[in-house]
């Protein structure tokens, strides 16, 4: 412990160094979480922007606001966007990143030096995304071939861009496997972990493994419209379809790689806030790496309708029901585990409750895709966006914002006003559901996603949901509003103001720079509340 | 930090002799390999040539990689990718393969 | 407004049957897990600071009882879907064909009978079609919600669709699949005809005579092709810029040409536009508009010209 | 862990040995990726090798079997050459390992050299990466295990000259180690190359 003797006793928060330089050339994986935390948000802002316009354009049937053309670049970028430089990075890099360390009780991740250069190219990807905008592609964010081959829209910057994000991708999914192996505190055993590092390993495993066949996909795609490959080109002897099973290899997965860091948030909001051990811990912990697995296993229920035959169909249809196992066990361990517990509505809980109603719908709805008949009147119309939107809105950034809300004290030292977060949960909420919900019957009614202009039959519809998009984004307007001045005007936060039992939560807010003056030695696991007389039940 | 503790003393330093009869073996593989593509075995020439490439990878992988030392969580991570190619070959192939054709 | 549209084929009624089973076990799974979890959020909530909690870890019979039950009716609803989807995929033998093109963005129908008709689907109510489809150029997506039926239209490979229409109506045809800036213009109708009404488009009235011929003056005749035959969605009427020039204003002006020369725009420019689209491109616009010779008569394309000339 | 290595310049989060585990780990999961990437490729390979084998046949006759042989054991013995240099800085002995080093980087140009050489002659008979899949493949599986080469090279040639500097001993060679394995990784990967593009084709 000799480098370390000048900081015993000498509480200096992360926080403390200022200056440009200071943030960029960072090692320190708190750092490093803000950075990213920032980054996304920007984005998710963004993105969001370009929703509301979106939206705004679909408000009446006919292609008034912008060109069909304009219409079709927004929802590329949207897509895009909120996909490659949002969700997929999300939670994992930024919460990820902070929490990693400090649940496992380490200093750092395995290689700092690798988690600074994963941002830095993650920055590289994004300024590649900015020069994309100069002749912005219309391809919509899946790049179909051959539409994405013969456009006459800039496709291979931006492609180049999500390439160039991918090994930010990977390289971060590497260095967590590596630090849960390697940097676990003594006695942090296995099934003594927090079920979030459980939820950001399986992560992990999906990020370093899927990412390379997208990777190589957009590659192809890139030569195709670079050096005349033709691959995916019918007219050169390519098939368009493969394109199709190569980036679903990847996006399929990587919808997990979106969704299962929000899963094991909600894991560790839930029994704090019922002051209750979470219900079937190894349930919830071996489900997600299930999901991950089976994950790798259902890309083709995309193309159901793409002309595959019955047993390519079959084959997929059946695992695709098989990945809803896992996800219903974790819904029904989260619900019970608020059975005779002591609940806070505080407003982490409110978003960890709106996820299980929300990702529940999302789930169910799922159901209705992967059953073939169904699928097949259900696929690329507004059922599948307002699926989509449930599981990633309603699953993902909800366990976003819900991990904002609660970790908010610790990262930041500050305080945020409660009853304003309560407010902007009840605009988001409704917003979302006012939005998305009535999308489900315009698809089940035949709209088509992906259109500028829509026949006059769905206009009530559509206008409702509008109309929802407008009270969404005003929630998350006082919700960026309440976070932002708490950072600048909050009361200070104290160490732990939920009894919270979990390690990041055993020092100060914001935590030191090199988070343990000792590493602890870990004697139980992280969700020992509640009395234990009644063990057995 | 006891259970995956690595040790410096332990670690095996494999003997120049090993590397030369390893290499010897993949030499002699390779004349093999060059030697039976004149051959025409039909649809078995992918086979074999796959085959024999996957002896040579397993000895690169084994002995100069180390593999065969490793721990196993390097033999997970060094054989779930290959699954996962697997996977992909085979279930690109399945639905490639098995579409209606239309005449 | 209904839930779903109308049953309109044979296949609608299956499909929506699917629908149904799995809505009705989704509504109860749904309606379980939010009324245990708002009583269990007010039923346990915290009254004061220092409640007691038990220590519940979980529960195995309860665990296996939440993975069995699920697995078993998610199974149950696989085999349900595929074995429908099964029937959807396998066209009768005395399916009559009809050819399908997707090109951005019209749908070209070619009839077993050697007519041919854009984004106007005529079939016979009762008598199973068997859609043989292929695409120009991009991926597309036939769809008519009506009889549930989709399919993705491929290039270079031809794909198939079938169904049997119950209805007598019009029903819309989407293009499901992005297929580029005119992909939300890319409708279709499809008419089903009774018998009798599919036997007179068919072989024209009896008498030996043509097909209705329509007793509209040619601007108004043309307006109605310039909507039903796709023309709208990549050329406006108001002067905006789509994917090709705008009508609005067209007819007499001089128009520059993509190799720099002027041409211009009287009837016969019109027309050779029409028929043969490749031959003069306007500056600034792509090549992309594909020929409406045999698709347009004579007499339809002088009704599109007289329709271009009201458009000041 | 308490007692954390107070040596390293950045990982003071880490003593050694954790340090050396981890690194070889996150080597190894980072290989797993680059298989992946390569992955695509081999799978678009093999569906296209199904779908036209007589293409396939016909122009792998094209390429020069004897230099791919040639490159083949040139690859095999920079390999060979490679882990001796492993070998010996574990032993201790510095010079020898920068001796292999040097060699094995020797060994990668020569493959470059030997690679320019088929390249040229492909492009003055005209062939092109989009003159049929098979030359598409050809030149994308060939190009991108060719990057990977010169990353290879340049990797080698940062360790060659800390290995001069002595910054390597007995007891800290994992850049050695690791630079190996990455080295390793691109001669496993022509391995299956060399047949499946010179020889069944």
């Amino acid at each position: 412990m000799a480098n370390h003797s000048i900081a015993h006793n000498v509480y200096v928060p992360f926080l403390e160094k200022k200056g440009f330089l200071s943030w960029i050339l960072t090692t320190d994986h708190k750092r490093i979480g803000i950075l990213y935390l920032v980054s996304i948000s920007l984005f998710f802002l963004i993105a969001g922007f370009i929703a509301l316009l979106m939206r705004f354009e679909l408000l009446t049937p006919a292609s008034d606001f912008v060109d069909p053309h304009t219409y079709n670049v927004l929802f590329t970028l949207h897509g895009s966007i909120m996909v490659f430089f949002f969700i997929v990075p999300g939670l994992a890099a930024s919460f990820g990143n902070f929490l990693i360390p400090l649940m496992i009780g380490a200093r750092d991740v395995a290689f700092p030096k690798l988690n600074i250069a994963s941002y830095w190219i993650y920055l590289l990807g994004t300024a590649i995304l900015l020069f994309a905008l100069l002749k912005p592609a219309d391809t919509g964010w899946t790049f179909y071939t051959p539409y994405s081959a013969t456009t006459n829209t800039d496709v291979v910057l931006l492609t180049f861009g999500v390439f160039v994000l991918g090994f930010s991708s990977i390289l971060t999914g590497l260095n967590f496997i590596v630090t849960t192996h390697k940097m676990r505190a003594p006695g942090m055993t296995w099934h003594r972990l927090p079920l979030f590092i459980w939820a950001s390993y399986a992560t992990a495993v999906l990020q370093l493994l899927a990412t390379p066949v997208v990777g190589i996909t957009l590659l192809l795609l890139i030569t195709e419209r670079t050096l005349g490959v033709g691959f995916f080109d019918p007219a050169k002897g390519g098939d368009p379809i493969l394109f199709q099973n190569f980036f679903w290899f990847y996006s399929h997965p990587a919808v997990y790689i979106m969704i299962i860091p929000a899963m094991g948030v909600i894991s560790e909001i839930i029994p704090v806030f019922s002051r209750k051990p979470i219900f079937g811990y190894k349930a919830i912990a071996y489900s997600s790496l299930g999901i991950a697995f089976i994950s790798f296993l259902v890309w083709a229920h995309h193309m159901f309708t793409s002309g595959i035959s019955e047993t390519a169909a079959m084959i997929f249809s059946f695992l695709t029901f098989l990945v809803a196992i896992p996800t219903a066990i974790k819904v029904f361990n989260w619900t019970a585990t608020l059975y005779r517990g002591s609940i806070q509505l505080h407003s982490a809980m409110l978003y960890a409750l709106g996820f299980i109603f929300l990702f529940t719908i999302g789930g169910l709805t799922g159901v209705f895709l992967g059953a073939l008949a169904a699928d097949i009147h259900l696929h690329d119309t507004y059922f599948v966006v307002a699926h989509m939107h449930y599981v990633m809105i309603g699953g993902t950034v909800m366990g976003f914002f819900g991990a904002l809300h609660f970790w908010y004290p610790k990262w930041f030292g500050k305080m945020f006003n409660e009853t304003v977060a309560k407010i902007a949960w009840f605009f988001v909420f409704v917003g979302f559901n006012v939005t998305f919900f009535p999308q489900f019957f315009l698809g089940i009614q035949g709209m088509p996603r992906r259109y500028a202009s829509y026949p006059a039959e769905f206009e009530s519809l559509m206008a409702l949901s509008t109309y929802g998009s407008w009270i969404l984004a005003f929630g998350i307007l006082i919700m960026a509003v309440n976070l932002i001045s708490g950072l600048i005007s909050g009361e200070k936060a104290p160490e732990n103001p939920y009894n919270s039992l979990s390690l990041e939560w055993q020092m100060p807010s914001p935590p030191p720079h090199e988070n343990f003056e000792e590493i602890p030695q870990v004697t139980d696991w992280t969700y020992g509340y509640g009395k234990k007389k009644e063990l057995e039940v | 930090m006891a259970s995956h503790s690595h040790s410096d003393k332990h670690e095996h330093i494999t003997t120049y002799k090993t590397y030369f009869i390893v290499w010897a073996v993949l030499m002699v593989l390779t004349v093999i390999t060059v030697y039976v593509s004149y051959v025409d075995f039909g649809a078995l020439n992918v086979v074999i040539a796959m085959g024999v490439a996957s002896i040579k990878a397993a000895a690169v992988a084994l002995f100069f990689m180390h593999l065969k030392f490793e721990d196993s969580i390097t033999w997970v991570f060094a054989l779930f990718p290959l699954g996962l190619l697997f996977l992909l070959i085979t279930m690109t192939f399945v639905d490639t393969f098995t579409r209606v054709v239309i005449p | 407004m209904t839930w779903i549209p109308e049953v309109a084929s044979n296949l609608a009624s299956k499909v929506d049957g699917v629908l149904f089973v799995i809505t009705v076990l989704s509504l109860i799974f749904f309606l379980l897990i939010t009324a245990i979890l708002i009583i269990f959020a007010v039923k346990y909530r915290r009254k004061r600071d220092n409640e007691e909690t038990p220590y519940i870890t979980g529960s195995e019979p309860l665990e296996i009882i939440w993975t069995v039950i699920p697995s078993i009716l998610l199974i149950a609803l696989f085999v349900y879907g595929f074995v429908v989807y099964k029937e959807m995929r396998n066209p009768p033998a005395d399916a009559v064909d009809i050819t399908v093109t997707g090109k951005q963005w019209l749908w070209t129908f070619d009839y077993y009978n050697g007519k041919k008709t854009l984004n106007e689907l005529y079939v016979e109510q009762n008598i199973p079609v068997r859609m043989v489809m292929i695409s120009d150029d991009v991926l597309h997506s036939f769809f008519i919600p009506g009889f549930r039926v989709k399919q993705d239209v491929l290039p270079g490979r031809y794909v198939q669709l079938w169904f049997t229409p119950t209805k007598i109506g019009t029903f819309d045809i989407f293009c499901a699949e992005y297929c580029g800036t005119g992909h939300s213009v890319m409708l279709g109708k499809v008419n089903v005809l009774s018998p009798e009404a599919y036997d007179i488009w068919e072989h024209g009235l009896p008498g030996g005579q043509g097909q209705a011929v329509a007793s509209l003056p040619p601007a108004e005749l043309g307006e109605k092709i310039y909507k039903e035959k796709g023309c709208n969605a990549c050329h406006s009427i108001d002067g905006s810029t789509l994917v090709g020039p705008s009508f609005k204003g067209v007819f007499g002006h001089t128009v520059e040409l993509a190799d720099g020369s002027k041409v211009e725009a009287d009837e016969n420019y019109i027309r050779e536009s029409i028929l043969e689209p490749q031959a003069k491109i306007v500056k600034g616009f792509q090549p992309v508009m594909p020929s409406f010779k045999g698709i347009l008569s004579d007499e339809e394309v002088t009704a599109v010209i007289a329709y271009i000339k009201t458009l000041k | 862990m308490a007692e954390a290595g107070a040596d390293q310049s950045h990982g003071h989060h880490m003593d050694p040995a954790t340090e050396y585990s981890s690194s070889k780990l996150g080597m190894w999961l980072f290989l797993g990726t680059e298989i992946l990437l390569f992955g695509g490729l081999f799978a678009a390979y093999a569906i296209f090798h199904a779908r036209y084998p007589e293409m396939f046949f016909e122009q792998h006759l094209e390429l020069n079997r004897t230099m791919g042989a040639i490159n083949t054991c040139v690859l095999i013995f920079s390999s060979l050459t490679m882990a001796m240099g492993v070998s010996a800085i574990k032993w201790g002995k510095q010079k020898t390992a920068a001796t292999f080093i040097l060699i094995t980087i020797v060994c990668g140009i020569i493959f470059g050299v030997v690679k320019y050489f088929e390249y040229s002659a492909k492009f003055e008979h005209h062939i092109y990466p989009d003159t049929s899949i098979f030359f598409s493949l050809y030149f994308l599986m060939t190009g991108l295990h060719m990057i990977h080469v010169f990353i290879g090279l340049a990797l080698l040639a940062v360790i060659f000259v800390l290995t001069l500097k002595g910054k390597f001993n007995a007891k800290y060679n994992t850049p050695i180690e690791l630079g190996g394995l990455y080295w390793h990784l691109v001669d496993l990967i022509w391995i299956y190359l060399f047949p499946l593009l010179y020889l069944v084709g």
